[in-house]
């Protein structure tokens, strides 16, 4: 096997964050093609147990999706998160940077305590800053966990809008896949 | 479709989701939903349903708008000239809403489709970390060593009651006892200063040329030593006495 | 890739602890051959940028050796003293030798034993014999260490204590002795 090859496999399967290619430049033999080595890292991974993620800006290894049901039975998943807080970080995701009224304006419905506290807790979202308005409300995004927690590489993943809303109407909600 | 929902309106979050549920029982697009459809199975449910008071208000604002808003939609145009177009802004910021909750639950829902880390995907249980943090060190400014210095004496002095220095002061008793213990090995004559105990600060020394001046006096006086001074302000001598 | 293969490098992979063979066993599919599947993961990492190993009880995945000290960086993150022991230095390098009493003495408070203990395992102080009073009390000096630390050719280039603390002020404190 390669060095550089093995160099990248070595610190990417060590870290539980991403790692960017910045930072895997940095450790590679000078004149190593980054790109190369990455690709040859996810070839050399294809269809194995574990595979090579590009997830919030970095490259990352994670298990395989399939093997997920087999996982939890020793490995414990945290609980997901109920509804009103997963309507909540979407629209912060879409909105961002936006307040909690602007959340509860689009709901139609006051936002409980408990769903704010769930989202900021799992570090899903962080404040930026604060809208010059009366009372000068927090304002809130996303951060790069939440690109982490939903194996996202980058904010643009996300659905366009236009393709959210144009989608037919049903009660079923049909989606369009993932990126 | 309408008839077989069966509606809880402790199910749901608000006004707005009911509306939305009802909206999509319709079967069409958002934006072309029928707002006076709507507004009628709106005002159904809750009539049909039990509030329970502490939920109403916001139920209860939401049917009396809607209301009034087909009110307006239902009147021939002429009529209401100058209300008009605030109904049927109403009517499209309303659609708006409807439309946009209805996208951001879209994406909620995309968004829990997603592998979720923790759920469906899992990171390394184990990381390994390769930096090693080298905790031996000392930050070791000398200022800071200075400023401890200082603080601690500082400190120290502020702490401290203040107390005057006990000071050694020689009596003239005790100067007798030295100049006749020494005066007499000495027959010759002597600078009387020569007798004084060593060290001492300023004022012990001053005390102790005062005691032995007054012991060389008294012992004078006594017959026991001669005294001597050959000018005003020259120094005084000393020897014991011829006869003694 | 065989499927039980798979799970096992999946679940060594995403274990906060090692795996052990009955954990692997009740996860791999009915009638596995657990050690041939282990013995196959071991094979798979053989030569590569990380390993399988066994440890206590349990198999964990380890960057390679030869990797892992290459990849290693040492940060350095060097302590600030403590505000007594900064202090219990400072008097030791003015009085020395002298004794930790002296030290009390100078501070105006006791001086714990775990300053001192600190000052002498990051070397700065060392034991300069004894004082021949009751208790024969320990006396203490500045090391080369210290010098090296705070980048002093000689003990004299300290700042006199007379330019440190004003005369009124040393009047007060029966100290013996300049630097």
């Amino acid at each position: 096997m390669d060095e550089a090859l093995r160099i990248a496999e070595a610190l990417v399967f060590a870290s539980e964050k991403p790692v960017t290619r910045d930072v895997l430049a940095g450790v590679l033999p000078e004149g190593s093609d980054v790109d190369a080595v990455v690709d040859a890292l996810v070839a050399a991974y294809g269809g194995r147990g574990v595979e090579v993620v590009e997830v919030a800006g970095g490259i990352v290894f994670r298990t395989a999706p399939d093997l997920a049901a087999r996982l939890t039975r020793v490995i414990e998943a945290p609980r997901r998160l109920p509804r009103a807080a997963m309507e909540a970080l979407a629209i912060i995701a879409y909105h961002q940077p936006c307040t909690r009224g602007d959340v509860e304006e689009i709901r139609g419905t006051a936002l409980s305590q408990s769903s704010l506290e769930a989202l900021l807790e799992l570090g899903l979202i962080a404040p930026r800053g604060r809208r010059e308005s009366p009372g000068r409300p927090a304002l809130w995004g996303t951060t790069e966990t939440f690109l982490e927690k939903f194996s996202l590489r980058q904010l643009t993943d996300l659905p366009k809008r236009e393709e959210l809303v144009t989608t037919e109407t049903s009660g079923l909600l049909p989606l369009n896949g993932a990126p | 479709m309408s008839d077989s929902l069966t509606l809880h309106l402790e199910g749901f979050d608000g006004p707005l989701d009911l509306l939305l549920e009802l909206a999509r029982s319709q079967k069409v697009d958002v934006a072309r939903i029928s707002i006076l459809a709507l507004v009628d199975q709106y005002l159904e449910v809750i009539e049909r349903e039990q509030i329970r008071l502490e939920l109403a208000a916001d139920w209860l604002v939401m049917a009396a708008w809607l209301a009034w808003l087909k009110s307006r939609l239902l009147l021939p145009p002429e009529e209401v000239a100058g209300e008009e177009e605030d109904a049927e802004a109403q009517l499209v910021r309303l659609t708006e809403r409807l439309a946009e909750l209805e996208a951001m639950r879209r994406a909620s829902l995309w968004l829990s489709r997603r592998p979720w880390l923790g759920h469906d995907v899992f990171p390394r249980g184990a990381p390994e970390r390769f930096s090693t943090v080298d905790r031996s060190g000392v930050v070791a400014d000398l200022p800071a060593l200075l400023q401890a210095y200082v603080g601690a004496r500082r400190r120290a002095i502020a702490r401290r009651p203040y107390r005057p220095k006990p000071r050694r002061l020689w009596t003239v008793q005790e100067a007798i006892a030295r100049l006749q213990a020494l005066v007499g090995k000495l027959p010759s004559w002597q600078v009387l200063s020569r007798f004084l105990p060593d060290g001492g600060d300023p004022v012990e020394r001053r005390a102790a040329v005062a005691a032995t001046l007054i012991a060389g006096l008294e012992m004078a006086r006594e017959g026991l030593v001669e005294l001597r001074q050959d000018a005003p302000w020259g120094p005084i001598e000393v020897r014991g006495s011829v006869d003694g």
